[in-house]
């Protein structure tokens, strides 16, 4: 390829920095709760397609993008918690198998429901104003909202790490996800906390939904494959693992988006050979059994 | 007296399972609305028996069984539309794939357990689908490989046309037969015991002094060649390879049905498939929300009958069996 | 009165309770009135077609469209008196947009429901499994959505009709179109599936005529819900024209980020099928200005009589909806079988086969017919541009740039397909 | 019982070290255990007792050293291949195959000696090995529950279940790790008598804390400290040890 200049590798970059964002954020929240309730969520998926849909009802309810930012992950978490109170709360102890597949029941549930409120078809969703167009990065023009996203990522993270590393209920959760029985001996509720993370770890989906949903179409089935998506990243990173999905994230964002550039029609599978080659050498995941924030 | 009744009718299927699943699927087509169906659930249920011994009976839960009944497809599909193989043959070539393939993937993923083992064959299952997905002339791409068309054959002086229904359902039946009387007999051999030890409690295993992993890649070979030659027998039904065969979504139905019917039993998966498709046949007919119908009573399923429909009238069955020791089914041949 | 029921009821659903009610019907009918023979008659064996669509899936909106339309065309004959006295029923089933549920679909339609014919399908992958099972069985297709591979010899039999416009007539009206008004230097972004290649191919032969060069053929993952990736080097190469090779929600998706890369700026962007279902769906601002070709749009009818009539007819049976282009489709697929039906006087798929080749007919859109050698409908491509701004109603999203009239040399040669003669 | 032949010596450990990390679990430990003998290792929590029983067992091999088994180094081979040479072993916690019968669960462990990959042939066939197990259920007083699933045992009776299915090996060595734990005293004494008598026939080596339960019915004593080989020999000699006596029965 004759036209492999500095700056469009650069630019590809930022690119793959920016889909990583999305992803780190998707794997957080689906870390989070296997981290503390070894519930693998296959619902995650339609959480974050649900999180779309409202981010776009609410944001023209309020006419404000920030609004729907805050309220469509707090309806989103509430369902979620709903979820786990009724759902998955019943199949503790029962292995990883059941709520995998209980969670996978959920998500045809879930599509169908946005298929039936909001059409077969999906919904227009139009980029904040004040974020619209591209700028020029020196390099290429680059989607000022996609920029954004890298800042909105580094944030809901950052925020993520304080509330685990610096609060109590952070204490709680780094001591659940290395033994619920810790938990049980500091004499708190345990039934309260898995559905407090059931809870954030779907809101974080939502909020992903609502992210990403001025840079893609949003439809029903728009979950479906950003849910393989995750897994692969969450996997690479390591089951549990807040820094492991961050950091894996990023980098199935730029093996993704490098292969692209060099090798266009790899560029689904790069990131399944990725996650074979990751699972075959470290069978743990990048950063897997090492504590939450690790 | 209604236990002994169901007890003593449970033990005498427990005794000759086989016999009993091939006096049903005899006369299966006629409950069926139509013979297509009936076919599906024949080569779905074969699926799903060949998967549970997996994840059924070892307890290891693969995402990637898709490839072995897509490689089983493909392979006889191809062997018979660029090859002109004797369908006989395109089979075995079939099923001989399959379980290569399935060695192949065995021997990477069982370096890895629970979840991690799950998504390494989703992986290694994906890029099979690539492979084939990528091979357009070979297999057709995302077309698919069509043109798998067998002429009418004679076989034991019977004349057989595949594109007669019945003729169809009877020929499959007959490979069906064969696969469920091999793995009837893997269940209670030697060997059977072994990877429900395994499932059970892996240290232990190995304490008792079973090569775990080498057992692991055996029934994992096994699980492959029977799934093969389910996807074999599709690509006959259909005269059609879809690329969506090697799909994982395919490896979850696979799940859902044992699920459905109950795993680590005999005739649970075919239970399964045969209500997943009904269903999904019923369901879609009625109503353009059939997502939501089939996800609700999947649901329902596990929370309720986590043992699925077969699984429970099995742990009914078995907690009456219990109270009279003697009965050989369940030292023997185990859960039917 | 099963009349009533046959509009009341989905398509799929009413076939076993109307063979009731003909039975009661003809039952009483037998043992008392005069009128017994007529109605017996009238009430005969009814002509069955079956329907293979996506009804739920990524394209149910068209699918249901299809639906619509078809039974529109099924109504007409029927209240024209059907054919000397049987009826037509539509049978639909969904097929999810899977070539193995479209296969065992199609079986059932032939095996239990006994269908004489076989109208649908919304993807290359569908259309072509029902064919391979339609033919082994001597029943006639007609598909209703594109595909160049139907046309070749290796899938084609006398049974397989193709309604719909295939990858390379449309490519190549687009082309000749867009490449002399919008520049040669040309970077195609191609969902990397036979479909993809197909426009690809047809894009690439027409440029050739026209002195069009590829500057790169970018072949991205079908169904990718991210092209951001691919953009950096499409905005590096600076072509005139990008063509977006690629169908539904990956177009709406590549359209929308192309035009956040601010890629609009320098670039015309261009695509063989602008569906209309995706305009509406996608909004104005993703596909501002943005070039396609389509086999029907409504807004056509004040230059084309016979799409007023349609339009009409559609608007009146469906509340003032406008039909869609795939939804036309369906009309026009179901109608060509019937009136070859009529012009064979018969339901036997040779002769019905034989008075199809023979058709020359205009339903929606002007003339049309079926080439000889592969059946393919020779007809005419809509070139549409599309709106964003002065727009009437939500279905007001394209203006008619130029209608490329019916001619068989924008076919690929009947040679070329491997069709002897 | 002393100057025997180098002959009858049964497994013996070599200058073996382990070490995780910076802690040194073991070091340099050499011992010799007999034929047909009833040996304990003992010593207080965190001497290493269960880090050189794994060595033994073959669960873990050892950073420094060997292990010699009859005469033939065994270090480093897989575990499944130690049940094949003839070692048994029953772990701490309890580890039973739990949702199959009790009759199931030895009969597995027999069926080792028979068949491991044949998929064809009925198990039903292979009635010598249903009928050890049973035999074996006898033994260790379990035959009346023999269709009961593992898991709804008692505590106690699946320790037993435990012994039956090492003794199904037929191992010639017998590693016990703590046996009697979490055992009410009856459940102890039974156990203990269950041991010696094993002990008649093959070699057995447990793990235990519990000093005074093991003084009675050992031959051999092995001391451990801080992973340090304290001392070694007769119940009487340990008994005698100055060292034991400061560092182990000092404390209690």
């Amino acid at each position: 390829m004759g036209e492999l200049t500095p700056q469009l590798l650069a630019l590809q970059l930022v690119t793959g920095v920016a889909l990583g964002a999305i992803y780190a954020l998707l794997a957080v929240g689906l870390s989070l709760i296997f981290g503390m309730l070894t519930v693998v969520n296959f619902a995650h998926g339609a959480f974050f397609m649900v999180g779309a849909f409202l981010g776009i009802y609410f944001q023209t309810l309020t006419g404000s993008f920030l609004l729907s930012l805050v309220i469509t992950p707090a309806v989103v978490g509430a369902v979620g918690m709903l979820a786990e109170r009724f759902l998955v709360r019943p199949l503790y102890g029962r292995g990883i198998d059941y709520p995998l597949l209980l969670t996978f029941g959920l998500s045809y549930i879930l599509i169908e429901s946005m298929r039936v409120v909001f059409g077969i078809e999906g919904l227009p969703s139009a980029t904040p104003a004040a974020l619209r167009g591209s700028v020029d990065l020196g390099i290429g023009r680059f989607p000022l909202y996609r920029l954004a996203l890298i800042g909105a990522t580094a944030v809901v993270v950052l925020g993520l790490w304080l509330l685990i590393e610096k609060t109590r209920f952070g204490l709680i959760i780094r001591a659940g996800s290395r033994d619920p029985e810790i938990v049980r001996v500091l004499g708190v509720d345990v039934a309260k906390v898995w559905l407090l993370v059931f809870g954030l770890g779907t809101a974080i989906a939502g909020l992903s939904g609502v992210l990403a949903a001025p840079t893609r179409a949003v439809n029903p089935e728009m979950g479906i494959t950003v849910l393989a998506e995750s897994f692969v990243v969450t996997v690479v990173g390591g089951m549990g693992s807040l820094m492991g999905a961050v950091v894996a994230g990023l980098l199935v964002g730029v093996v993704f988006s490098m292969t692209s550039l060099l090798a266009p029609e790899f560029a689904e599978l790069s990131i399944f050979v990725l996650m074979a080659i990751v699972l075959l050498v470290r069978p743990q995941g990048l950063f897997g059994k090492a504590g939450l924030m690790a | 007296m209604k236990a002994t009744g169901v007890h003593a009718l449970m033990d005498l299927v427990a005794r000759h399972r086989v016999v009993a699943v091939l006096a049903f699927l005899l006369v299966f087509p006629l409950l069926m609305p139509y013979e297509a169906l009936a076919v599906n659930i024949l080569i779905f249920g074969l699926y799903a028996v060949g998967f549970n011994l997996l994840f059924g009976y070892t307890g290891m839960l693969s995402f990637g069984h898709a490839a072995f009944l897509g490689v089983g497809s493909y392979l006889t599909g191809m062997s018979i539309v660029h090859a002109h193989l004797h369908w006989l043959l395109a089979i075995a070539v079939g099923v001989a794939a399959a379980a290569l393939v399935g060695l192949l993937i065995g021997h990477l993923a069982i370096r890895t357990r629970g979840i991690y083992f799950s998504m390494v064959t989703l992986a290694l299952g994906q890029i099979v689908y690539f492979a084939f997905y990528k091979a357009e002339s070979w297999t057709g791409g995302e077309n698919g490989l069509r043109g798998v068309t067998v002429a009418p054959f004679e076989v034991l002086g019977l004349r057989v046309d595949l594109t007669n229904p019945i003729a169809k359902y009877y020929f499959i039946l007959g490979f069906v037969a064969l696969a469920l009387g091999l793995v009837s007999r893997i269940l209670a051999s030697p060997f059977g015991a072994v990877i429900e030890a395994i499932r059970e409690n892996e240290k232990r295993a190995l304490a008792c002094g079973y090569d775990v992993a080498r057992s692991k890649i055996l029934v994992f070979v096994l699980s492959a060649t029977i799934c093969g030659l389910a996807g074999s027998l599709r690509a006959l039904h259909l005269s059609v390879v879809p690329i969506d065969s090697l799909h994982y979504l395919q490896s979850g139905q696979a799940v859902m049905m044992c699920l459905l019917g109950g795993m680590g039993t005999f005739f649970g998966p075919f239970v399964g498939a045969a209500i997943f498709l009904y269903l999904e046949d019923v369901v879609t007919s009625l109503t353009r929300h059939w997502m939501a119908v089939v996800g609700a009573i999947f649901i329902l399923f596990i929370l309720f009958f986590p043992r699925g429909v077969w699984g429970s009238l099995m742990a009914r069955w078995q907690r009456s069996a219990t109270r009279e020791p003697s009965s050989p089914a369940v030292e023997q041949s185990g859960p039917a | 009165m099963s009349n009533a029921i046959e509009k009341s009821a989905p398509a799929s659903t009413v076939t076993s309770r109307r063979r009731l009610l003909q039975a009661a019907a003809a039952g009483t009918a037998l043992a008392s009135s005069p009128f017994a023979i007529n109605i017996v008659r009238a009430q005969g064996a009814p002509i069955k077609i079956g329907f293979p669509t996506p009804l739920t899936g990524a394209f149910s909106a068209e699918a249901q469209d299809q639906v619509r339309a078809a039974e529109l065309a099924v109504k007409e004959f029927n209240d024209a008196g059907g054919f000397n006295g049987r009826r037509v029923e539509l049978l639909v089933r969904d097929d999810k947009l899977n070539p193995g549920e479209a296969a065992s679909r199609t079986l059932e339609l032939i095996e239990k429901d006994k269908v004489d014919f076989i109208v649908g399908s919304l993807s290359a992958a569908t259309q072509l499994s029902i064919n391979a099972v339609t033919r082994e069985r001597k029943v006639i297709f007609n598909s209703i959505s594109q595909s160049d591979a139907i046309n070749e010899a290796k899938d084609w039999s006398p049974y397989t009709f193709h309604e719909a416009l295939n990858p390379h007539m449309t490519a190549g009206a687009v082309a000749r179109y867009a490449f002399p008004k919008f520049g040669k230097k040309v970077v195609y972004l191609t969902a990397d599936y036979a479909y993809g290649h197909e426009m690809v191919r047809g894009f690439e032969r027409a440029g050739k005529a026209l002195g069009a060069t590829t500057l790169a053929d970018i072949r991205h993952p079908l169904g990718a819900a991210d092209y951001s990736s691919f953009l950096p080097r499409i905005q590096a190469l600076k072509p005139d024209v990008l063509v977006l090779c690629n169908f539904g929600r990956d177009l709406v998706n590549s359209a929308k980020q192309a035009t956040d890369f601010g890629l609009k700026e320098s670039t015309r962007l261009v695509t063989p099928v602008l569906l209309f279902t995706s305009r509406v769906a996608g909004g104005s601002d993703a596909f501002e200005g943005v070039v396609g070709g389509t086999s029907y749009y409504w807004g056509m009818e004040d230059s084309i009589p016979a799409a007023k009539v349609f339009n009409d007819k559609f608007r009146r049976a469906y509340g003032g909806a406008v039909p869609s282009d795939y939804g036309a489709l369906g009309y026009a697929g179901v109608r060509s079988v019937l009136q070859a039906v009529l012009n064979a006087k018969s339901t036997d798929s040779d002769k019905v086969s034989d008075a199809m080749g023979r058709l020359e007919y205009n339903w929606y859109k002007g003339n049309q017919f079926y080439r000889k050698c592969d059946h393919q409908s020779v007809q005419s491509v809509i070139i549409v541009e599309s709106k964003s701004k002065g727009m009437k109603d939500k279905n007001d999203v394209f203006t008619v740039a130029s209608i490329e009239a019916p001619s068989e040399s924008n076919l690929r040669s009947c040679t070329e397909l491997g069709h002897k003669g | 019982m002393n100057g025997r032949a180098a002959s009858d010596i049964l497994i013996e450990a070599r200058q073996v070290s382990q070490r995780f990390g910076a802690f040194q679990a073991l070091s340099d430990i050499s011992v010799q255990f007999r034929a047909k003998q009833l040996c304990a290792i003992i010593g207080p929590n965190g001497a290493g007792k269960s880090t050189f029983f794994n060595i033994l067992s073959g669960s873990i091999s050892p950073s420094a050293g060997s292990v010699w088994f009859k005469g033939q180094d065994i270090t480093g081979l897989a575990q499944h291949e130690y049940a094949r040479h003839g070692i048994a072993k029953s772990f701490q916690i309890t580890n039973v195959f739990k949702q199959l019968s009790a009759h199931e669960n030895v009969r597995v462990a027999a069926q080792m000696r028979h068949a491991r990959f044949d998929f064809f042939n009925p198990r039903a066939r292979l009635s010598a090995v249903a009928s050890q197990a049973d035999a074996l259920l006898e033994r260790v007083g379990l035959a009346h529950l023999r269709n009961r699933s593992a898991g709804d045992l008692a505590h106690g009776q699946q320790r037993a279940l435990e012994v039956a299915m090492a003794l199904a090996a037929e191992p010639q060595l017998l590693l016990m790790d703590e046996p009697t734990a979490g055992m009410s005293p009856e459940e102890t004494v039974v156990m203990m008598g269950l041991i010696t008598q094993l002990a008649a026939e093959r070699t057995v080596i447990l793990v235990e804390h519990k000093m005074k339960l093991v003084m009675g019915i050992c031959q051999t004593l092995i001391v451990l400290h801080h992973g340090q080989l304290l001392a070694q020999g007769s119940p009487d000699e340990i008994r005698a040890n100055a060292e034991v006596r400061r560092v182990y029965l000092g404390q209690g």
